[in-house]
């Protein structure tokens, strides 16, 4: 058993794994590195953590005091 | 059929046969809230009906399909037939009977307290009984995950856990966790009042162990969505997940930091001091960070999938993917949902900010867009991929599939953008008729008729769901295509021992709630706060009209 | 499970990270939430590190300017429903109170029954509605003829049995209890001003549903439910809150809401509870 | 299992192209990112709060709710804003079933105001639109909100939390006026809209 080793991360039994793509494709994929998707990702965080911010000072705080 | 297959079936359709009617209450809901004339404009029926709307998708739904969704996992990931089949139909069996007996009580019109309870409000104890025969039957399921996963891991010593079992066990302890606290609430304080066993009410007390679950619960319904995200999604883009221990850490951080984080339901509630307000709001920044990983995790995996097909460039692989894979397109939909819900989640835990929206449109439309809309469109990509594979059909069809999904997207988004401005606004939730003579109301009501149409437009989606599968399932051709999880660009060959297994972290866990809730649970016993009770259907005690002595 | 995950061996890296993680969140939050921000108070003095932490977790309180002046006392009624006053509101023996109530025959008629329409039906009525009433009379809080003399001679103990009696009646009010089946007109929307106010109430003028408290399908502790009352009696009793005549409703709630109504809308409320009282007994139909 | 050996789609990937080190070293310069922009948002959220003072309101009394009209802060006479030696203003106010009393309120514009409100039965919700003034109001408890008003106006006031069937029926006032227009008021008189 010890050749599907590997497998157990994602399912006990090989039937259950899938792999549609081939360790070569994998590589090329990630040749440089997932940058599209720190590029998404980042764009995505961006606009939250201004979204937060403009909320914060353009809506709340001017909202008057509170406590 | 296989049994886990059957009983993941059985789970799926009581979780979808209870979502459609519960779907045709909400739109109803919107419309009698709205300018526009609605069938049956009584305040009492919305109430009643939000009642029903709530309790079914907050518990019946999501913890059916929660369990189905466990018992589908379990089977496939560990390659063998679920341990425990006889008790997991009497989990089945106890949680309908509470299903139907909570529905009973809301349609006689003796719950009308909403599915969060509201303390000293006062309903029948069938209600209660019925909620607590629900969320304490599924701790059933909850033990047989974890028998499940452990006993895997004797039979398999020094393997890794499958990372699909790994999370839906996570799922399985967070929701013990996350139930703790409303099954306090209901064993004591709700059921032994609403029988007459005691005559006074700690509202204060019931509302804070009720936070417990509050927050929690959500990432209850949210778990089954990130399971797929990270397991079947990839496969389904023809493609490999990104980081298999990223993923298991994922699970990790989401059972420890979505528990002790509940007060912040509680902000504007008068029975805690700011201090420990602030230590939850505190905590509460970090439950953003597994989803954060999430994100990009998956738009990694993505990646891999989009250039694995053909995508070039820096962005070119976000064309290249297979969006014709409901899988894939459920995800692409849920994410940007994901985002603006999770930005309304950013403003509400912000301590005092919190106080700017608490209570308003903005909150009901914050968790529709999460819940309503991230998490339940996932349920309805998962519901799809599994169907084939337990029914053994096809199934009938991807392109009806597409469109359901896109329906749904649709109408959330035209239901819930209008609601965070009218929220922001000002309007009040569970509010059940408005007077739009009101210059006030009046400046809401064509964001509220913007809404509606978005309530109309998810009633149209839900139907298409259900002609989906029963289509399908309905269907003659067979089909052999078994479940089939990713695989992960580096499957680990081993995990160290704190990823492949829970003590550590409930340990933590349990740390951070008696630091976080010990005291604010901890000072009823020394406050004079308890109330009488109001029955929400008029007296039933001895002081009632008719009933006297 | 905790050995093999060496949950609490703190040289492993997994725990001690973890376990370092978990401190550092607890000191830097404590230290934020109590020694930093719950010193500024809005509107208030900036607290000690000792203040600040009872207030913090709610120990102490915002505290009130030193003795402030209050004005005259006043109250509207002496009954406040706590659970002695409940219980013995419940305790009331209604075969005492079929005794006592023979002397309110005259004019609340056979059972309670009431003929004359600017006197109430007692039959069926809440008995905390009847308790409190009397006990109001006794103490002079509402004020209507003969009743403060009546009031003056029951007992605590008599108002409870006599309250107990009526709430038993049949042919009176009909039962308080259960649920109302859903029907459409009773929103805001509905065109007749009776019915909206029953059952939606106008929100613009802080007045709500009367049905919520009043019935039917609502009900509040003290409030007697109005449906199958005589309507002059209802118009009557309006009125004499908005001028103020009658001031024995807890926080003002009814004399607050009896002044937003017009005539009109007294009435029109008076005789929609009236009209549509499914006409108690015979005798019962408010005659106008 | 022969099969599955030498299906290259199945197979690893070759060690040192994407060694696993560099995925888990991309994800936690991501979490570390991800941190950063949490403990900015927080940072904000504490020097903000520190230096308005703004918080959730959160002041912890307790008090009997059956006996509320009996006497005490609460009773009727007692009810409506009052002034205090210091110049800022107290509204006292009451949530009950399904009616705030009083229900419009009357408050000078600029002025330090406190909204202390009890509830004798059930769980009611008191929020101010356009303003940051919400607070939960729960019987056995007095909520307090400490504010102060910079614009002139009538704000509603609606429940914003279900308290029964005539929760949409329990709206209210606040009116905002300039210190002109408010009455001066003796250390024992209470006003509210109402009474002008």
């Amino acid at each position: 058993m010890a050749t599907d080793e590997f497998h157990h991360s994602a399912a006990a039994r090989p039937e259950h794994v899938a792999a549609p793509i081939g360790s070569e494709e994998a590589v090329a994929a990630l040749r440089n590195g997932p940058v599209g998707a720190l590029v998404v990702a980042s764009i995505a965080v961006a606009l939250l953590f201004l979204g937060w911010l403009a909320f914060y000072f353009l809506l709340f705080i001017p909202r008057g005091s509170v406590g | 059929m296989q049994n886990s297959s059957r009983l993941a079936l059985y789970h799926y359709w009581v979780a979808f046969a209870v979502f459609l009617p519960a779907v045709v209450l909400g739109a109803w809901q919107m419309l009698i809230r709205s300018p526009l004339p609605a069938p049956l404009d009584d305040p009492d029926a919305y109430y009643a009906s939000v009642t029903l709307h709530g309790t079914a998708m907050a518990y019946v739904v999501t913890t059916f399909f929660a369990m189905g969704f466990g018992y589908a996992v379990t089977a496939t990931s560990l390659g063998r037939p679920v341990r425990g089949v006889a008790a997991a139909w009497i989990c089945f069996v106890i949680c309908l009977i509470g299903t139907l007996m909570a529905v009973a009580a809301v349609l006689a019109g003796h719950a009308s307290v909403l599915y969060t309870f509201y303390p000293p409000l006062l309903a029948s104890s069938w209600y209660y009984g019925g909620a607590f025969l629900l969320i304490g039957g599924s701790m059933i399921w909850v033990v047989l995950m974890i028998y499940n996963m452990t006993s895997w891991k004797r039979d398999n010593p020094g393997r890794p856990v499958p990372l699909a079992m790994f999370a839906i066990t996570a799922t399985a302890i967070l929701w013990a966790w996350a139930a703790s606290g409303v099954i306090v609430e209901l064993v004591g304080i709700l059921l032994p009042r609403s029988l007459g066993l005691t005559t006074e009410i700690d509202a204060g007390l019931a509302r804070t162990l009720f936070s417990v679950t509050l927050h929690a619960i959500v990432y209850f319904w949210l778990m089954p969505a990130y399971i797929a995200f990270y397991t079947l999604l990839p496969q389904a883009a023809g493609g490999r997940l990104y980081s298999d221990t990223m993923g298991r850490l994922t699970f990790i951080m989401f059972i420890i930091f979505s528990v002790p984080v509940g007060m912040h339901h509680l902000f504007a509630d008068p029975e805690h001091g700011a201090g420990m307000k602030f230590l939850q709001s505190f905590l509460t920044f970090f439950v953003a960070l597994p989803t954060l990983l999430t994100v990009f995790s998956i738009c990694a995996s993505l990646e891999i999938a989009g250039r694995a097909r053909g995508g070039r460039g820096l962005l070119g692989w976000i064309p290249a993917l297979p969006w014709g894979e409901p899988m894939v397109l459920a995800t692409g939909l849920s994410l940007v949902m994901l985002g603006l819900g999770g930005f309304g989640g950013l403003i509400n835990m912000g301590y005092a900010m919190n106080s700017m929206i608490h209570n308003t449109s903005w909150v009901t439309a914050h968790f529709h867009m999460i819940f309503g809309g991230a998490v339940v469109i996932m349920y309805f990509a998962i519901a799809y991929e599994m169907w084939p594979r337990i029914t053994g059909k096809p199934l009938q069809s991807k392109a009806l599939a597409r469109w359901q999904l896109w329906l749904w997207f649709a109408g959330m988004m035209i239901a819930s953008i209008p609601w965070h401005i009218t929220g922001l606004m000002g309007q009040p939730r569970r509010v059940a008729v408005f007077d739009y003579s009101d210059p006030f109301v009046a400046r809401m009501g064509p964001l509220v008729i913007i809404s509606v149409i978005g309530g109309a437009i998810l009633l149209v989606s839900a139907i298409l769901l259900i002609v989906i599968l029963v289509r399908s399932q309905l269907g003659e051709r067979r089909l052999e295509a078994p479940l089939r999880y990713a695989l992960a660009v580096n499957p680990p060959k081993t995990v160290p021992a704190a990823l492949n297994g829970f003590a550590l972290w409930n340990a933590i866990l349990l740390v951070l709630m008696v630091f976080a809730y010990g005291y604010p649970i901890g000072q009823f016993f020394i406050l004079k706060s308890k109330v009488p009770a109001y029955e929400v259907s008029g007296p039933t005690n001895s002081v009632g009209g008719v009933d006297g002595p | 499970m905790a050995r093999d995950q060496g949950a609490f061996r703190l040289h492993n890296p997994w725990p001690k990270i973890a376990w370092g993680m978990v401190a550092l969140l607890v000191v830097v939050s404590t230290v934020l939430g109590f020694g930093v921000l719950s010193r500024y108070q809005q509107n208030g003095p900036t607290l000690d590190l000792w203040n600040a932490i009872c207030r913090g977790l709610g120990l102490s309180a915002d505290t009130a300017p030193a003795k402030e002046p209050v004005p005259a006392l006043r109250t509207p009624t002496r009954i406040a429903w706590t659970s002695s006053t409940l219980d013995q509101i419940a305790a009331g023996d209604a075969q005492r109170g079929a005794f006592i109530a023979m002397n309110c025959v005259a004019c609340h008629g056979q059972g309670g029954v009431s003929t004359s329409t600017l006197i109430p039906t007692l039959a069926g009525m809440d008995p905390a509605v009847i308790y409190k009433q009397l006990d109001d009379y006794r103490s002079g809080k509402r004020l209507w003829g003969v009743m403060g003399a009546i009031g003056k001679v029951v007992s605590a103990q008599d108002s409870a049995d006599v309250a107990a009696y009526f709430a038993v009646q049949s042919h009176g009010l009909p039962p308080l209890r259960g649920y109302r089946l859903p029907e459409s007109g009773r929103s805001l929307r509905e065109p007749d001003p009776a019915k909206r106010l029953v059952y939606a109430g106008d929100p613009q003028r802080g007045i709500p549903p009367c049905s919520a408290c009043h019935g039917p399908g609502g009900y509040k502790l003290g409030a007697p439910a109005l449906q199958g009352q005589h309507a002059d009696y209802i118009e009557r009793q309006l009125v004499a809150f908005a001028q103020g005549i009658r001031q024995n409703d807890i926080f003002e709630q009814m004399r607050m809401i009896a002044k937003q109504l017009t005539p009109d809308e007294m009435h029109a409320v008076a005789a929609f509870y009236g009209a549509r009282g499914g006409a108690p007994s015979a005798a019962g139909v408010a005659v106008r | 299992m022969a099969e599955i050996e030498t299906n290259p789609l199945r197979r690893p990937l070759p060690d040192g192209v994407v060694p696993e080190e560099e995925i888990t070293r991309t994800e936690d310069h991501w979490l570390a990112i991800m941190l950063g922009v949490l403990g900015v948002m927080m940072g904000v959220m504490v020097v903000s709060a520190a230096t308005n003072a703004l918080h959730p309101p959160s002041n912890v009394e307790t008090i009997d709710p059956a006996t509320l009209h009996l006497g005490g802060e609460f009773a009727e006479s007692n009810l409506g804003t009052a002034i205090e030696p210091d110049g800022s203003v107290t509204v006292r106010m009451i949530a009950e079933q399904y009616d705030f009393i009083p229900n419009c309120a009357q408050v000078p514009v600029d002025t330090p105001v406190k909204f202390r409100l009890t509830s004798p039965d059930v769980i009611h919700g008191f929020l101010l639109p356009a303003t940051n003034v919400n607070t939960m109001v729960v019987p056995g408890f007095v909520a307090e909100v400490r504010t102060s008003f910079s614009r002139v106006g009538v704000y509603n006031m609606p429940c914003n939390e279900f308290c029964g069937n005539g929760h949409h029926g329990m709206w209210a006032r606040v009116e905002v006026v300039s210190k002109e227009r408010f009455p001066r008021l003796a250390a024992t008189e209470r006003t509210s809209c109402a009474k002008q």
